[in-house]
């Protein structure tokens, strides 16, 4: 099988060309610490500083309420623990969803350990979190809503703007993870009410291992690395130069020609739920029609589990996933789509495609001839298939 | 992750299918649970000469129960007893850890299946005594 | 001025050719999240768990006692922190030292704000820990030392192997900070007794953003960065490939000739000294006499301001660094040199040195005929110097 | 990090050395801070008609020095009592904000060589009244 089709763009992305290219001289040449004094290390200073004011200008953000880390998950865990110990004293609640990213979830599980009261949000059938329960959660004790912008398995873009006025009126911080939106949606962080916001680079064709997070000014949150004055005292270690950089480049390029990425995007995205749903019996599409990310289509296909579904796309040459690529060490049926109502058993059979900018309109076509064998093959060695 | 035995097993599985006036069929596994494991057996004279299986499960799950059903078949119902889930497993060059209750779930429904000859037959077969079908050998 | 010699090698490093060449293909090609079942995944989950297999070898540790973080600050936190929480029930105290790195300090001065007693032992002259001290300062509440193997500014190496007897006799944990120290001495865990270690790629000549924690296995210690189930489910987030295969290629490379290595910089940095003590009165070396990292020289130059010896010598295209280049944004003299019994002004004269993989011997004799020119010239301008 | 003012003065300092038989003399700054500064003035018919400095100090504090000296050579006392260090430090080019105490040392290294000045000959100077030469105008 010599064709290989990549539609797991949620799980990570190739590094683009450009970026790598403005990365290069980051490790050999531009190598001082950002923190010297000396030339090489005013230059790797400038080039960060540079950075952030590029990023910080994609999401109408100052410059320095950008700050860089490691990744999504640390961008979460410092954002939602670090906010949690700064604010003990004006109260202990925070409010998420029941279909946050795990590094979400287990930093409030966390927290609950510590003295900390979680509420998990309910989402309809499309994954929407319920705004009344929302603002019926809110107490005085609520200092934080951490609620994610996209979701990574799903789609489902929830409704960010409505959530950041309620949190601005109750006076509650606003925190949201926009790892899987950042690079497919317009943020601009003012408009949104949005206090902190995760992004991690190599889910927008940046480098693995980069982060940022952003902080509105003025907002309590304690450091999470401590230790050196990097980042403005807030986020210790020296810093990864070359990434940042690279983060900077691929978010620029993310947000050049959004629009028409997205057209193309969705136009594969449908096609694809369109030839599959018509090809193949008993599908079903999970998400929201509308309210979804460009890239994202998810599937539970009936009577064949989401693993065996997998090995045999990988043997023809495809790459895609069931549930969170994060997870994929567990057993258990993702969280997401058993908090949109899926029964157990269809949970099993979910497959997640996500399209991303190097894919053809033939990538497609293939996938859905390969899926419908696939599927026949699986269905015919299933005890729960009659046909 | 998988061995290459695994994946041949997964691809290419032998005995697939149902057998019409089987003497005795097993099934475990929830759909529940992502996996149930369904198996036919032919029994001629304390021999088995024919068995086939049907699978909803991951990989590992469908290969357990191809190279389970070729472990057995032919063989007498005191061997096809003796099967354990790491027999299975070391026939399939090894399984990742987590993936090991695949195997369980592939002894347990041959002896499933033997559990319903034996009823259907009157007979007692040894080595089934605490044997529970309905018992989950999944951790998770 | 067309030369430029670098002299901060403990700031950090260029990249070698070679560990760039093995990180290349982990940016495009091979750019598979490593939780992933298809193909270009496995491939990313193989190079990680070959890294950590490498890595494993050079210190004698077990491939699975190695996780990999985004550096040595968070390699620190993680540690610190992580056994202290998992520890409570045991005890509250934790011994360190003065001339920790900030990254510690900070890890150790958070945790006081949170319920735990920290004792930060003296150093001598030399900047040595006190065993004595340390032996009677332990107590049945001490759940953890964490003693730095090599110091980043006088590169003094402590006596970590009758550290990690008494921690081991007494039942405690050992964690020594390694990031100076890796790559330039042999350590073998278990000879030495460490429990955890934490190390970053950048100071040996590998990518900055990345770095090991290493704990021993039975070590109880809770996850620092929660969510997905990376590094068995200790270390969340998408696991930096390119960099954690950097860091496996450039340790190796530092162990391959090491005993070459150190006798080249050990001569130079012996000639640096000589030769600097020789032409410049009132100069003090700070650290010790022999056990000190091979290419370290931590001069106290009297009468003349660090920052000012640094722009001159930025000027003439030499980098150097006062202090630690950590903590360059602060105008406080360094704790080490306090810690060693420097007085304040003499501290503030203070110049490291650090020789690293690409100096010569004509880059020392640039760097003394320089630092005697500049000296002189900014002694005169002394209010402090009579000549 | 310095504008090429700073560099410059720091690089090229104006007015380094001593006066021998100086109207007035101040001495700022501490050597545990890293810093002192100290202003000589030759001063006639209430012009300053030299000035010259020593400073042990950072980059920032040798180059105040020089641009302070600078700026009130040939000035009258009312006219040097009057510079700030804001304005020192906009003639370098601006100062990054950790470093703007250094040209604080300047103004009150001026101040307190013209405090020694008034004290030395009995006069009074508008605008020093408030003026204590022992203050830090370090944070740190
Ligand atoms: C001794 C020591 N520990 C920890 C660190 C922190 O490492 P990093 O900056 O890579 O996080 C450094 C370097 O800055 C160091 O020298
Ligand atoms: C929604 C979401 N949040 C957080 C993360 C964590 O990001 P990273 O793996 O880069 O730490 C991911 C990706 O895995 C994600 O999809
Ligand atoms: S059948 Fe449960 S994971 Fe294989
Ligand atoms: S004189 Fe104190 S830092 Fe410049």
């Amino acid at each position: 099988m010599e064709r290989y089709v990549y539609m797991d763009y949620a799980a990570t992305t190739p590094v683009k060309k450009e970026v790598l290219e403005e990365m290069m001289p980051y490790f050999t040449e531009k190598y001082g610490n950002p923190s010297s004094i000396y030339r090489i290390g005013r230059e790797s200073r400038a080039a960060i500083d540079e950075a952030r004011e590029r990023v910080a200008k994609i999401i109408e953000a100052k410059p320095k309420e950008i700050y860089f880390t490691s990744g999504g998950s640390e961008s979460d865990n410092w954002a939602i623990k670090g906010v949690a110990f700064a604010n003990r004293d004006k109260g202990n609640h925070i409010i998420t969803s029941k279909i946050e990213h795990h590094a979400v979830l287990h930093a409030c599980e966390y927290l609950e350990k510590h003295g900390f009261e979680v509420t998990y949000l309910d989402v309809d059938e499309y994954g929407i979190v319920d705004l009344e329960q929302l603002k019926n959660a809110i107490t005085d004790k609520t200092i934080l809503i951490t609620i994610m912008f996209a979701n990574n398995e799903i789609g489902t873009i929830q409704p960010i703007q409505e959530i950041g006025k309620i949190a601005r009126e109750k006076g509650v911080y606003f925190h949201t993870d926009a790892v899987q939106a950042i690079g497919n949606v317009e943020i601009d962080v003012n408009k949104l009410n949005i206090d902190l916001l995760s992004m991690s680079a190599h889910k927008f064709y940046g480098p693995k291992g980069v982060g940022v997070l952003y902080i509105r000014e003025g907002v309590k949150i304690h450091p999470y690395i401590h230790g050196g004055a990097q980042e403005k005292n807030r986020r210790a270690g020296t810093e990864n130069v070359a990434g940042i950089v690279g983060l900077a480049k691929a978010l620029e390029l993310a947000y050049e020609n959004l629009e028409e990425h997205n057209k193309k995007l969705v136009y594969l995205r449908d096609k694809l739920i369109k030839e599959v749903t018509n090809k193949i019996d008993y599908v079903r599409v999970n998400g929201h029609p509308e309210k979804r990310l460009p890239g994202n289509v998810n599937f539970s296909i009936e009577f064949v589990e989401g693993e065996a579904l997998l090995l045999s796309l990988d043997m023809m040459g495809i790459a895609a996933s069931s549930g969170s690529a994060c997870t994929s060490g567990s057993l258990d049926p993702s969280h997401v789509l058993l908090a949109i109502g899926l029964p157990h058993e269809i949970a099993h059979g979910s497959l997640r495609f996500t399209l991303g900018d190097f894919n053809t309109e033939e990538d497609v076509d293939y996938v859905v001839e390969s899926l419908v064998k696939i599927v026949e093959r699986l269905r015919e060695m299933s005890p729960l298939y009659e046909n | 992750m998988y061995s290459e035995k695994v994946m041949d097993h997964f691809m290419n599985p032998r005995n697939v299918g149902e057998i019409e006036d089987a003497d005795g069929v097993g099934q475990v596994g929830n759909p529940k649970c992502g996996d149930i494991m369904k198996i036919y057996l032919k029994i001629e004279d304390g021999i088995i000469v024919d068995v086939k299986f049907k699978t909803f499960g991951c990989g590992s799950a469908i290969a357990s129960s191809s190279m389970a059903t070729e472990l057995i078949k032919g063989k007498s119902i005191e061997e096809a007893v003796k099967l354990t889930n790491k027999a299975v497993a070391e026939a399939l060059d090894g399984l990742p850890p987590v993936k090991m209750h695949c195997s369980v779930l592939a002894e347990q429904a041959i002896k499933a299946a033997l559990l319903d000859y034996a009823k259907k037959n009157n007979v007692t077969i040894e080595g089934l005594e605490d044997f529970n079908p309905d018992e989950d050998p999944h951790e998770h």
